[in-house]
């Protein structure tokens, strides 16, 4: 973490960049917040540890748009996000410093299942434990450092950054899950399974948008589901369709462009897993038009402004 | 004071349930939220926050306020008729029974809103204390106390016996329904849970804030604070703290065309919003900072000015848990109490 | 709304301007006939057709949306079917994974000149919808009542 | 705990719920100015929907398209119906301009404060200033005052637009406002034009070219810009802010200060306002 600080003192001080988007220390361990550094000073309360899952790439949308660069640190997966931003034209490489920062998975501490949590202690960067040592108001508790980590990490993308500036820090493989094995279980069921399980999901859905608000790929300056032209603003979570337009349209308009952060889960104060949604369109654009990881480049073309004189026929699978 | 056993506590419910709706924490695809009382629910009393508050069921996220049919160029309003049946409401915390006064403020003051008022009126509430106060709870600093909650029945999870108290003529009147599920009691077991539990409130992180630089004060004093300026950038201007909040009531008022109608209904809205105060001239709160700041200032400031002293929080810390950034109140309020104004 | 002998599906269809439309209007013209409860809604192109139409159609009450284009190869707009295809290949199958009847969709190329296939297609789809009863899964209870 | 479904204190025999409306019918529209309609209403029935106080407003409603807060332009004193003049300048307003008498809108209220008519304003001298469609709400006070005319000192109002075309009520001030004893109009447009030989010129700096003396009670309403200026005016010419009034306007839904939208500060719009005197507005946030 100190290398990551002295990075960022080094290049404030002398003006390279003019301000420093990072994480900044919480109460705990557990809560660091997304934030910005302008002196050399402030940069006492920055933090980098397994509780920085935050991904800052749409930060760089409204830091573009101040005055000088700014020096952002972004994990692997975080990269594909700038790099897709950066091909929508939505961010200015120029204005940005990007340090690649190491990851060793992130932590979610809504998967650390004890009450009262005070302090974990594990999460440090860059030596993680393999377990955590979680100080609770009713004793002391240890879990497996995997077992708190966020369900993109255990379906990790790699350790490689697709762009940056420079890297600081080693990043570990996390992978222990297959990525698509959720969606296939679900394709496996039946109908009446499958609409079962969604709407037990999406019934929670609370509407707050924060998997919206949080999604690198949701950059429009007006969002559709905002727009008073006609009721698709719907504030209401009174029928169970409404729900399912929101999530079904949501993930559609970033179909191609999700680079499967993560983010919406981890945001979802429901605990409602939104990746499925954008993975079966993944794993369908894989299927269908070949594999593809937004993010990864910024020259191939996007599946959805693509076509050949051969695609397959909606319906495709259909028995 | 009377004792369940916590194994007969289905029996109980259903007891309830067979004369009035009874809502509950009930947890369904891993979340745990309240909802109404079926045989195959999974109640779920012991976790200590459910992701919504109890305001739901008093004040619904969407509720119809009225339909209107077009017959031939003409209107028909048919309005919708306020709750007249009884509900009981089951295991809601300390906390969320305080947030209900708070409430009570606006939803009561004149005019009084019918469709709040009728469920005020037709609900009894038996609340639950707080076994194991969570690090993220501050309610102490509120004036609630969490191991003697207000409610018409005050209930009490000990090991594997709910002692039941009742506090109010709503509350003696289910009880004596309840009789035949209920045992006497005496206190000593309770009065041990309620020591424990007052011992765990001392120790909480937040059980210490200062609250002194809030008040009706505040409304001048820290509106043109720079901490704001310093604070809301991590904000993603998402709705989260607003709904998961036991005491945020703003709400909007919108149309629902049903192709034979239009149904009006009235659905939580949030401040944290950019539309929320967009109007076809212009829009008061243009920035995600103002947007943040009247979020605050609001249920610590302007809140108290208007209801002689009493904030507009009450210490749940469910925004604590919940917030994608990790901002919350009590960084809020840390941040004045630090930094001054 | 109970399922009776006489039940009608609605059906919505979408169709292109320059080739299902005309192809709709000759089958028309040909009397040949096709449920009178298909809607017919003409767009520009079977591309202009995103997947919020498709539902709010069902949304609004429809039991079957069907979206009829110009031939692949054929298009007006060159490309703009091909566009179309991709898209609701996706929505399709995402339709599939949240458990929507798999027959209440589909898209069907029906060329000016077709418009035996288009009454043929609109015939077969509302029977298919018209076996799999009233949408439930997909629509706004409150437009129901 | 109280009756809730109770008799509005503002509305006596209004039982139902504040947020429920009643259905108006148009009865007449007149078209104002390229882009101002004012609309007649009243109950199915015939007479008015409710009572109201010069400075209240009311929801008008029209289903499906929206809802919306507007001063009621028509004073107290008319008897028989409610009028609400209306700028084309959204999605809900669009529509309202395309009705025809006959149609029927919803609408609830009354809501909000009023300009203190029978307290601190009767016996005084009174200034309007009004610019654009901002005379809209001080119509109801004029009106008012007007007819009960003994209550009140001199009135003058100066009333300034962008061209003649886009004076509001113009029928009403030139054959009515300027016969009456006492009443003086000040009219003005901002760029000179042709058939017009009124004053050219902004509000404020006829205000100022005007001269008034402070031996009066001032009713400012109008843009912000304007207000701006014609506060620094008035506050030249050496008025007080207690004695100058306004009415504000912000986004609201529910009119009965609960959904939260309208606050500036301690204070919604309009449930404490609209009507404000300058130093209850000087005392609010700069959120408005």
């Amino acid at each position: 973490m100190q290398e990551l600080i002295n990075k960022a003192k080094t290049l404030l001080e002398s003006g390279e960049v003019a301000r420093v988007l990072g994480w900044k220390k919480g109460e705990y361990e557990y809560d660091p917040e997304p934030a910005f550094f302008e002196t050399s000073e402030s940069l006492k309360d920055f933090v980098y540890n397994g509780f920085c899952g935050a991904n800052l790439s749409k930060y760089m949308i409204e830091a573009g748009k101040k005055e000088g660069k700014t020096l952002v640190f972004l994990k692997p997966c975080d990269s594909y996000s700038y790099n897709q931003l950066l091909r929508e034209h939505r961010v200015d490489r120029e204005k940005a410093y990007i340090v690649g920062v190491g990851c060793k998975g992130k932590l979610a501490v809504s998967k650390i299942p004890f009450e009262g949590i005070l302090n974990i202690s594990g999460a440090e960067y860059p030596d993680a434990a393999e377990t955590l040592t979680v100080e609770t108001l009713y004793g002391t508790e240890t879990i497996a450092y995997k077992d708190a980590m966020l369900e993109r990490c255990h379906v990790c993308k790699g350790k490689e950054h697709v762009v940056y500036d420079e890297l600081i820090g080693e990043s570990a493989d996390t992978v222990d899950a297959d990525r698509f094995a959720e969606v296939e279980r679900i394709e496996a069921m039946s109908p009446e399974e499958k609409f079962a399980f969604f709407q037990s999901e999406l019934s929670k859905c609370i509407r707050c948008n924060a998997c919206r608000n949080v999604c690198p790929a949701c950059s429009c300056r007006k969002c559709v589901f905002d727009s008073t032209a006609f009721d698709s603003e719907q504030k209401a979570n009174t029928t169970s369709f409404e729900e399912k337009m929101f999530h079904i349209i949501r993930a559609f308009h970033v179909a191609g462009r999700c680079t499967d952060c993560g983010e919406c889960s981890r945001v979802c104060p429901q605990g409602i897993p939104l990746h499925l949604f954008n993975r079966k369109f993944i794993k369908d654009i894989n299927a269908l038009y070949g594999e593809y990881q937004a993010g990864s480049d910024l020259e191939s073309k996007a599946p959805l402004t693509n076509f050949t004189t051969e695609d397959a026929e909606p319906g495709v699978g259909r028995g | 004071m009377y004792k369940i056993k916590k194994e007969n506590l289905t029996a109980l419910y259903a007891a309830i349930a067979a004369e009035n709706d009874l809502f509950l924490p009930i947890k369904a695809a891993g979340q745990t939220n309240f909802g109404l009382w079926t045989e195959n629910a999974e109640v779920d009393i012991d976790t200590l926050k459910t992701v919504k508050s109890g305001k739901d069921i008093f004040f619904p996220q969407s509720e119809t306020l009225y339909k209107v049919r077009r017959e031939e160029g003409k209107f028909a309003i048919d309005g919708e008729a306020p709750r007249q049946t009884p509900f009981v409401v089951f295991g809601i915390r300390g906390c969320d029974v305080r947030a209900l006064a708070v409430l009570d403020k606006v939803f009561l003051s004149d005019p009084i809103d019918s469709y709040y008022a009728a469920r005020r009126q037709m609900g009894t509430i038996v609340s639950l204390a707080c076994g194991k106060p969570a690090t993220s709870c501050f309610c102490k600093v509120f004036g609630v106390d969490c191991a003697e909650p207000e409610g018409d029945v005050v209930t009490w999870l000990v090991g594997d016996t709910l002692y039941w108290k009742a506090k109010t003529k709503k509350g003696e009147q289910l009880t004596e329904k309840m009789t035949s599920l209920l045992e006497k009691a005496d206190e000593a077991a309770v009065e041990a849970e309620q020591a424990a539990i007052r011992a765990i409130v001392e120790k909480l992180p937040y059980s210490k804030l200062s609250l002194d630089k809030w008040g009706a004060a505040a409304a001048d004093a820290n509106f043109d604070s720079p901490i704001w300026e310093q604070m809301y950038k991590p904000c993603l201007a998402c709705g989260t703290c607003t709904f998961v909040c036991p005491t945020c009531q703003c709400y909007d008022i919108k149309d629902y065309s049903t192709g034979n109608g239009v149904q009006r209904y009235r659905c939580w809205d949030s401040c944290m919003y950019s539309d929320f105060t967009m109007m076809a001239h212009g829009n008061n709160r243009t920035s995600q900072m103002q947007r943040f700041r009247q979020r605050f200032m609001h249920k610590l400031a302007y809140f108290p000015a208007n209801n002689q002293g009493m904030f507009s929080c009450v210490g749940c810390g469910r925004c604590v848990d919940k917030c994608p950034s990790h901002l919350n109140i009590v960084k809020v309020i840390k941040a004045f109490e630090k930094e001054g104004v | 709304m109970p399922v009776t002998e006489n039940w009608k599906p609605k059906i919505v269809a979408f169709c292109c301007n320059w080739c299902s439309y005309a192809g709709a209007d000759l089958a028309g013209s040909s009397r040949l006939a096709y449920p009178a409860d298909v809607k017919i809604i003409k767009v520009p192109c079977s591309c202009r057709v995103n997947p919020m139409f498709i539902l709010r159609a069902f949304e609004k009450g429809a039991d079957g949306v069907i979206l009829c284009g110009c031939h692949p190869g054929d298009c007006h707009y060159s490309t703009g079917n091909y566009y179309a295809r991709r898209r609701m290949t996706l929505l399709f199958s995402m339709l599939d994974y949240l458990g929507v009847e798999e027959g209440r969709t589909r898209v069907e190329w029906v060329s000016a000149a077709e418009g035996v296939k288009f009454s043929e297609t609109m015939n077969s789809f509302v029977e298919k919808v018209r076996a799999l009863g009233p949408n439930v899964r997909l629509g706004d209870l409150r437009c129901k009542n | 705990m109280q009756e809730p479904m109770h008799e509005c204190k503002h509305n006596p025999g209004f039982m139902r719920d504040t947020l429920v409306p009643q259905v108006g019918i148009i009865t007449d529209i007149r078209t104002e100015t390229p882009d101002v309609k004012t609309f007649r209403v009243e109950a199915l029935g015939g007479g008015k929907l409710f009572e109201h106080m010069p400075g209240q407003c009311a929801m008008v409603c029209a289903p499906g398209i929206g809802e919306a807060m507007f001063s009621i332009t028509s004073s107290p004193t008319n008897k028989l119906y409610q009028e609400f003049s209306i700028k084309r300048c959204g999605v809900l307003t669009e529509h309202l301009h395309s009705l025809k008498a006959g149609d029927q809108i919803l609408v609830r209220g009354p809501y909000g404060n009023n300009f203190p008519v029978e307290t601190e304003l009767k016996g005084q001298n009174l200034l309007f200033i009004a610019g654009g469609i901002a005379l809209a709400p001080l119509r109801s006070v004029i009106n008012y005052c007007l007819d009960n005319r003994e209550n009140y000192g001199d009135i003058d109002i100066v009333y300034g637009s962008r061209s003649a075309d886009d004076l509001v009520q113009r029928k009403e001030i030139e054959e009515v406002w300027s016969n009456i004893p006492g009443v003086n109009v000040h009219l003005t447009i901002d760029r000179p034009q042709e058939g017009w030989d009124g004053h050219v010129g902004f509000v404020p700096s006829y205000l100022q070219e005007l001269a008034f003396d402070t031996n009066r009670t001032a009713i400012l309403c109008g843009p912000p810009i304007m207000i701006k200026f014609c506060l620094q005016g008035l506050k030249e010419m050496g008025f007080a802010m207690e004695q100058v009034y306004t009415t504000l306007e912000l986004r609201m839904k529910c009119g009965v200060g609960k959904c939260g939208r309208c606050n500036i500060g301690t204070k919604y719009v309009c449930k404490d306002g609209p009507v404000f005197r300058f130093d209850q507005v000087d005392a609010l946030p700069n959120e408005y």
